[in-house]
């Protein structure tokens, strides 16, 4: 315990903290205002390009382009009667959309807009504040976010709500844990947790091409993390009507959706700052004009990269399936969770050899604690899995049993898992499991009322 | 290591017994018991009076604790050896049938049991370890409660039960003490338990009284004395005679070998201040155990309560702290072992027969049982001290010593006499005498056997008791020295 | 640093008392996390009172503890409550002295 | 921020990485190996890991040199954080030993049919179909091996603690899966289920006690370290009610853990509900350890504060004594019996805690609290896990026969079952020729060496009242009428034999010769300070 | 503490606007009371009521968010091993890589039991 003496406060964020307090309503105010207004850009500019690719136009109507129209839609939800089902719980149901789309604004407050620059005479950086947890902070925030969808779900006393919340709840943790894992690796290389001090480490390289699978993962499950196509399951009107906010309606819905597209900015915004050097001009740009990296050029730079993560999103919306909920889950936690465990091992080896490079590092010490972890993994993918426990299920099928005691709206799979996976070419061989599954679903539903 | 032998035999005895088959088991049983007996008679050759502690041996057996594996025996301890080891072949002949009887443990049961508390019991009397002795006074609880709980009469599991209950009680008391022993000589130097080591040290007047509390309370309820004697009658009652036998005649003396070696010995001060009490409490036991003998409807029962009256005699010769006190307390100690004993044992002859034990349902047996009644009137005499038995012998000493000790507890010694007498004549007279029940078979050659040595013994005893004596009177000597020195000790401090 | 002090004992003594009085085994169960995230709080607090790090680090440590305690805990909770249909721990009553 | 590396000490600490790394590894087998060889690979797995430890136990007690002080030999290893001296290497063997025979119970398959005494699929409702098909199919939890391994890793871990957090952490590992195992039970879930529950919610509520006293001290010496907090208890800096609460919430949690009055009411509920070999394990490892952490936090972190917290164990201590056996007269459970016994055991350890002196009070050779404490856990331990065997082998056709006066006659039916249950009793009693009674000795000496003379008197009642209760059991073995067609012993296969049998042979050696042990445990000494 | 207020400033901000059009919505919208629109949506069947406390859930959100708790942790210990990665070099590697398996052993095990399957 005697290890560790006291922290001594970090150097990089003496630039924080000074504002008088005008300045901070200010950029306050900014943020927020400059917050909605994206939204109702990015739904005008989702629709549109959606429809673009959908070879229809989209709206065109209000305004220039029909860029009103997500003001528009705004407006007339507000007119919209203000419905409290009988069977909800009136408290917790108000509240949840607030729950929901508070944390969304204040994610922001810790994202670097832009360098320190003369904001009405007063040199401040373009970023409403910063620590030396930063980016812990935005997942904890991100993570109340989830609160609001729960109860909202769960408030609303219908059954496609509460199933809606309960399995965005469940996703979102799922793929969060994906996420945390991939930041692992930047912070090992930028050495702090502050937004602003990671973008400073990136001033040579984006940390998106020296940790390209983090970056990976962090994009898929960002995806994951705002339900969003293809991952958007708890909204999957094929089976949940409209998932948790089925009973929501008029300005609390309105908020649910505010929230959804403010994280859809965040995460992007999140991925920015990480991976693609935030509000730093793309390489080459500083050096045929030296300008690029001050005053307020960021701000350009930076928003050009979260647009073309939001169109990233569309793009993936426009163009995927949804996923059934049980391959969603297995991308997440079979896949990108011992992916990004192993590569965080693999970086922290590199950062050793690389940082022991002078004194000679012991390397077999090394690589055994290597080799341990990658047979366990190699060893994990390689398992058909449950090989034993399909015996278990032939021979007494009580896991299964469990797996929907209380009714669970996805078809389960017959027990020879036969038909995993879309594609499996339809024949005799395989119709008893596809009986099986019909009769399964049927006692399924008649459980879960 | 005569003792070590001696001590071992009947251990070995009884797990042969335990485990040789049930045809044998008695013969094996009964053949360790004698050679326990020839060992016994080894020793008491070997032995020479007026030697102090001799046939000692000592090893080291718990070093943390300074407990050692040290025995001796000095008169006192080689009386009642003998009295043990001849004692066991009797019980062991006397339960020869009965122990099979239905509803009994079984006769290897019995054997095994009763050699195992011959082990203990001569463990007992030869240890020189203060923890040694608490050990095996404590492990002869535990074949005495087979012995009790196994064999006898109906409720006797409850009787088991009382009895270990009262000992194990006393037993912990004296463990308080034992303990607090071993701290006072460890802040003397180091920690030992060694008889010899512990009478070395002079130990302040206060911490004498507690520890002499707890030995004293263990030893008076191992001795039957007045308040805490009641396991005593239903233990009798419910057991075989034989049990009874072992117990009243060779454990119970266990309480009184205690006060001499450990009371008095280690703890005079405290003796000394305590004798007022102990006095009383003896007489108390005398007066109310006769009295209560005289009310009992049951044999056993009133055996066993008359044993507490004479336990009475027993501790009041130990506590006036005069040569003849001492010397009479422990000739007596082994006179009473050969009389309760010869009692116990005729009346167990007599309940087969009647297949009764109350009295008001018996009578006149002597017409049709001479022999039986002869025994029996014998062991009654015996039991109020007729002169010319040998009881009479110790009983005049003690009563003698009380009378120098205090007018006042001599005669109300003297007034037990006559009650002794008047129980013991009155039961004989209610059972013997008078209109009889069916006429019952006499004793036959093997229980005659088995009980004349004890008639003999008290007859000889009774006009030749110099032998016990030269063995007793060095014993009784050191015992007072060590309380007599405080004594001077005690006046010096007054003037 | 003194009031954190005195809400993290509020807090414990809140959840002593819930845990003493309510009878619902998930409620009990709650206000057990309760009381350790308030030795949490009391831990943080001294650490910055005292200027060293062991007690931020006994806070990670803690919610460690805590949340194998949630695991297993709720596992053994709901096991009974699959059993008979209630977490109340009046009802789990077979085991009387 | 500067960054000194710890030293791990890795070869005084392998007994403890062998444990835990068996642990894990019996986790990997649970993944990967199928499910017909789990059980044998599972077993040989954890008897060969608690011998290695058992002897890398030895190894290391031979090899450890005096601490620098020279007061006691040892080591500090991993920063500090754990002790590997002689108390603590004496409980990892006692524990070790213990803990092979708890194997060795858990593995015991004849008493029932063919299966152990754990469920076939704990998740599954007890009456479902669910669960006869898991019964059908002969499963069983293979689990409960790692499990206990875990928990034999945190037995280890706990008294070898060096400051606060590593202790929590090791009460923490030591609790968790005891709370698990003690749900398992194949036969009467429902009494499983709930002794898991009480036993989860009371332990988890005093570790958080245990939790805030450690807060607290914390705050009062600015540090976990023991030997931090001795001397800023010596130089009596911070505010001293802060060091008198933190002390009492500590000893909560600890006592909890030793059942002692008045946190003793789980005791009873989960040594009937657990299985029975749990019960065996449990009943004889935690006590080991928790008395283990008790003594070093009052010794090496409290010792100089010893005037504000002996009162409290005073009372505490003779509490738990009296009510112990008082209550356990009144059970006509054998299993609750057991457990209210082993409260009032647990008086009597305290009573030897309670013995604490400076050394320089103490004469040469003559026996100190540790060493007595040491002496007592040891009997106590191999007593109890023996009895507990022997009340898995009394059976009827509903499982264990539990309740007394069904073990009427059992002295006739079986006497040797009876006669070695009957040892152990009188064993627990305290009769001497047995290992209780020179424990008792021990105890009862230092305690009153110490001064603390109207505890000892109290414990010298309080097993009056005890031996009434073991004699109770005794009687009704042998001397009451069977009710029914008496009680039926189940002919155990080697494993609980060989339990029953070393359990027996320790109790009786050490009544009859405890020189050896007594004279290890006073080499194991003292406490690293 | 400075650091921080800026983020209570914007969240009074949210909160604010949230609550603000919360309560402004009963107002703008309209008023038609009509049974089945308070009723729970159910595809125009009967409505089935609620089981007290949501009912009884499939065990596996239980496991998913056990899973979860357990790989929080986890990340708990790596972020600031991370951040303080450079200090701490081999050591902290070895360490780490020892932690992780540990944690993948567990992992392991609740894969192959089928803990990480939705059918």
């Amino acid at each position: 315990m005697r290890i560790l003496a006291a922290d001594l406060p970090d150097p990089g964020l003496a630039a924080f903290g000074q504002d008088p307090w005008w300045v901070v309503l200010l950029k306050a105010v900014l943020i927020f205002v400059v917050l909605v207004l994206l939204t109702l850009f990015n739904i005008w500019f989702e629709r549109r390009v959606v429809a673009r690719m959908q070879h229809r136009v989209g709206p065109n109507v209000h305004g220039p382009f029909g860029l009103l129209q997500s003001l528009a839609d705004g407006v007339k939800l507000a007119l919209k009667e203000d419905i409290i089902p009988k069977a909800a719980d009136k408290v917790v149901f108000i509240l949840a959309p607030v729950i929901a789309v508070v944390p969304a604004f204040v994610t922001w407050s810790v994202i670097p807009l832009g360098p320190e620059v003369n904001f009405f005479g007063h040199r401040t950086p373009l970023q409403l504040t910063d620590m030396p947890v930063a980016v812990l902070f935005m997942l904890a925030i991100a993570s109340i976010g989830i609160y609001g969808i729960v109860l909202g779900g769960w408030s609303s006393g219908s059954t496609y709500s509460l199933l809606g919340g309960l399995r965005s709840s469940a996703q979102m943790i799922s793929y969060e844990v994906a996420m945390g894992l991939a930041l692992v690796a930047v912070f090992l290389y930028a050495g702090s947790m502050s937004t602003s001090e990671i973008v400073a480490a990136q001033d040579r390289l984006w940390f998106g091409l020296i940790l390209a699978p983090s970056f990976v993962i962090y994009v898929i499950s960002m995806v994951g993390e705002t339900n969003r196509a293809p991952f958007d399951l708890p909204e999957a009107e094929g089976e949940l009507v409209g998932g948790f906010h089925t009973e929501y309606s008029s300005l609390k819905f309105a908020l649910f959706f505010l929230a959804e597209y403010i994280n859809l900015a965040t995460v992007s915004a999140i991925a920015t700052t990480l991976f693609l050097g935030g509000w730093a001009a793309p390489w080459g740009i500083e050096n045929v004009w030296e300008g690029a990296n001050s005053g307020y050029w960021p701000l350009l730079w930076f928003f050009g990269k979260v647009f073309i993560f939001i169109f990233l999103f569309v793009w993936l919306r426009g163009s995927l399936p949804r996923m059934r909920y049980d391959q969603f889950m297995a991308l997440g936690w079979k896949i990108l969770i011992p992916v990004s465990l192993a590569w965080t091992v693999a970086v922290a080896t590199i950062r050793v050899i690389s940082l022991e490079a002078d004194n000679g590092i012991n390397r077999t010490y090394l690589v055994a604690g290597i080799a341990v972890l990658l047979v366990l993994t190699v060893g994990l993918m390689f398992v058909p899995e449950r090989t034993d426990d399909q015996a278990d299920a032939a021979e007494a099928g009580e896991e299964d049993h469990d797996a929907f005691a209380g009714g669970f709206p996805v078809p389960p799979m017959p027990a020879g898992g036969a038909v995993r996976g879309a594609a499996a070419p339809l024949s005799f061989s395989n119709t008893p499991g596809g009986r099986t599954t019909v009769t399964a679903t049927a006692e399924s539903k008649e459980n879960h009322e | 290591m005569i003792l070590t032998i001696l001590i071992l035999l009947p251990l070995v005895g009884a797990l042969v017994t335990a485990f040789a088959p049930a045809a044998v088991s008695r013969l094996v049983g009964i053949g360790f018991a004698g050679a326990t007996l020839l060992a016994g008679i080894v020793a008491a050759v070997q032995y020479e009076a007026d030697a102090g502690m001799q046939l000692t041996e000592t090893h080291v057996w718990i070093e943390s604790l300074g407990v050692h594996y040290a025995l001796g025996v000095d008169g006192l301890g080689i009386l009642m050896v003998l009295l043990t080891v001849v004692l066991v072949p009797i019980v062991l002949l006397a339960g020869w049938r009965e122990s099979d009887a239905e509803g009994n443990g079984g006769a290897k049961a019995f054997f095994a049991w009763t050699l195992a508390l011959e082990t203990m019991s001569l463990a007992v009397f030869t240890a020189t370890d203060v923890l040694l002795f608490y050990v095996v006074f404590e492990a002869t609880l535990i074949p005495a409660y087979f012995l009790i709980g196994g064999f006898g009469r109906s409720g006797r599991g409850r009787a088991a039960t009382k009895f270990l209950i009262y000992q194990l009680a006393g037993g912990l008391v004296m463990l308080a003490s034992v303990i607090g022993l071993y701290v006072v000589s460890a802040d003397n130097g180091t920690p030992s338990f060694l008889l010899s080591d512990l009478a070395a040290i002079d130990i302040d007047p206060i911490t004498q009284r507690w520890l002499f509390a707890g030995f004293f309370i263990a030893f008076a309820i191992k001795a039957p004395m007045f308040p805490v004697h009641t396991w005593l009658a239903d233990t009798t009652e419910k057991a075989t005679p034989g049990t009874s036998v072992l117990l009243v005649c060779v454990l119970d003396k266990i309480g009184t070998f205690g006060m001499l070696r450990f009371c008095l010995g280690l703890l005079p001060d405290a003796s000394q201040w305590a004798t007022p009490f102990v006095v009383v409490l003896a007489l108390i036991s005398i007066i109310y155990g006769a009295l209560v003998a005289i009310g009992q409807d049951d044999v056993l029962r009133l055996i066993g309560l008359t044993s507490l009256s004479h336990f009475g005699f027993i501790v009041l010769g130990i506590f006036v702290f005069s040569p003849t006190g001492g010397t009479g307390a422990i000739l007596y100690m082994v006179n009473h072992g050969i009389a309760t004993a010869l009692m116990f044992l005729v009346a167990g002859f007599l309940i087969q027969r009647t297949g009764t034990a109350s009295i008001r349902e018996m009578g006149g047996v002597e017409k049709s049982a001479p022999v039986l009644a002869g025994f029996f009137l014998v062991g009654g005499l015996a039991a109020c001290g007729l002169p010319g038995l040998s009881p009479f012998v110790s009983e005049m000493m003690v009563i003698i010593a009380a009378f120098d000790h205090h007018w006042l507890v001599g005669s109300v010694a003297v007034l037990a006499i006559v009650l002794a007498a008047f129980y013991a004549l009155w039961m004989y007279q209610r059972t013997m005498t008078g209109p009889g029940i069916a006429p019952v078979q006499d004793l036959d050659r093997r229980e005659v056997g088995i009980i004349a040595p004890l008639a003999l013994a008290l007859v000889l005893f009774g006009f030749f008791p110099m032998p016990l004596l030269d063995v007793i009177n060095p014993v009784v000597h050191d015992t007072l020295a060590g309380v007599g020195i405080a004594q001077e000790t005690q006046e010096a401090g007054r003037q | 640093m003194t009031q954190y002090v005195v809400l993290s004992a509020i807090l414990f003594t809140i959840g002593c008392v819930g845990v003493l009085t309510r009878r619902n085994a998930l409620v009990v169960f709650m206000c057990v996390e309760l009381m350790l995230n308030a030795c949490n709080l009391a831990f943080v607090a001294f650490a910055r009172q005292h200027g060293n790090l062991d007690g931020q680090i006994t806070a990670f440590f803690v919610m460690v503890v805590a949340a194998a305690e949630v695991v297993i805990g709720l596992a053994i909770i709901m096991t009974i409550f699959r059993t008979r249909r209630s977490a109340s721990v009046d009802d789990a009553s077979l085991l009387k002295y | 921020m500067e960054f000194v590396k710890p030293s791990v000490d890795y070869f005084e600490l392998w007994p403890l990485l062998l444990v835990f790394g068996v642990a894990c590894l019996g986790v990997v087998v649970e993944a990967f190996a199928p499910r017909a060889v789990r059980y044998i690979t599972q077993v040989v797995l954890a008897l060969a890991g608690l011998v290695g430890a058992l002897v890398g136990v030895v190894l290391v007690a031979q090899d450890v040199t005096t601490y620098d002080d020279g007061a006691a030999r040892g080591i500090l290893a991993v920063g500090g954080t754990i002790a590997v001296d002689g108390p603590s290497l004496f409980i990892w063997g006692l524990v070790l030993a213990l803990a092979i025979g708890g194997v060795l119970l858990f593995a015991e398959r004849h008493l029932d049919g063919g299966m152990s005494a754990f469920a076939g699929q704990a998740s599954a409702v007890p009456g479902t179909d669910a669960e006869t098909a898991a019964v059908a199919a002969n499963r069983e939890h293979t689990e409960v091996y790692p499990l206990m391994m875990f928990a034999v890793f945190g037995m280890m871990l706990f008294p070898a603690a060096n400051d606060l957090l590593t202790m929590f952490v090791g009460l923490e590992v030591l609790s968790l899966p005891l709370y698990l195992l003690s749900g398992l039970a194949r036969r009467r879930r429902l009494l499983s289920q709930e002794a898991a529950l009480k036993y989860f919610l009371l332990g988890a509520f005093s570790s958080g006690f245990f939790l805030y006293g450690a807060a607290l001290l914390y705050g009062y010496a600015g540090s976990m370290d023991f030997a931090r907090i001795n001397e800023a208890v010596r130089n009596d800096v911070g505010s001293s009610s802060l060091l008198l609460i933190g002390t009492g919430l500590l000893s909560v949690g600890l006592l909890f853990k030793v059942g002692a009055v008045p946190f003793q009411a789980w005791t009873p509920d989960v040594y009937q509900g657990a299985p029975t070999p749990v019960t065996a394990f449990m009943a004889a490892g935690t006590k080991v350890a928790a008395f283990g952490a008790i003594m070093r936090l009052f010794y090496v972190a409290l010792g100089a504060d010893r005037w504000s917290w002996q009162p409290m164990m005073w009372i505490i201590a003779i509490l738990s004594m009296f009510v112990g056996a008082a209550l356990a007269i009144t059970q006509n459970d054998i299993k609750r019996l057991l457990a209210y016994s082993s409260v009032a055991h647990t008086g009597f350890i305290l009573t030897g805690v309670l013995g604490l002196q400076a050394s320089d009070q103490l004469a040469p050779g003559e026996i100190t609290s540790v060493q007595a404490v040491l002496f007592y856990l040891t009997t106590y331990g191999f007593a109890t896990i023996g009895a507990f065997a022997v009340v898995s082998l009394v059976r009827d056709a509903g499982g264990e026969t539990t309740a007394i006066e069904r073990w009427a006659g059992l002295g006739k039916e079986s006497p040797v079952v009876a006669a070695v249950f009957a040892f152990f009793l009188l064993a627990m009693a305290g009769i001497p020729l047995t290992s209780g009674f020179v424990g008792k000795l021990a105890v009862f000496s230092v305690a009153l060496a110490a001064g603390a003379w109207p505890v000892v008197v109290a414990a010298v009642l309080a097993s009056i009242v005890a031996a009434f209760l073991y004699i109770k059991v005794i009687k009704v073995m042998y001397f009451d009428e069977p009710v029914g067609d008496g009680p039926k012993v189940a002919y155990p296969s080697v494993l609980t034999a060989t339990t029953i049998a070393v359990g027996a042979a320790v109790t009786l050696v050490l009544g009859v010769v405890p020189g050896p042990v007594l004279d290890l445990a006073a080499v194991a000494g003292e406490f690293i300070r | 503490m400075e650091l921080y207020t800026p983020i209570l400033v914007l969240a009074a901000l949210a909160t604010g606007f949230a609550v603000f059009s919360v309560v402004i919505s009963a107002f703008t919208g309209p008023k038609r009371y009509n049974r089945a629109k308070l009723d729970s949506y159910e595809c125009g069947i009967e409505p089935t009521p609620q089981p007290v406390g949501g009912g009884r859930f499939p065990v596996k959100y239980f496991i998913t968010a056990m899973l979860f708790i357990v790989f929080d942790i986890e990340i708990i210990f790596l972020y600031p091993w991370a951040v303080h990665f450079e200090a701490m070099r081999l050591f902290g590697l070895v360490e780490m890589v020892l932690f992780i398996v540990t944690v993948f052993i567990a992992y392991a095990y609740v894969w192959r039991r089928g803990g990480l399957d939705w059918d």
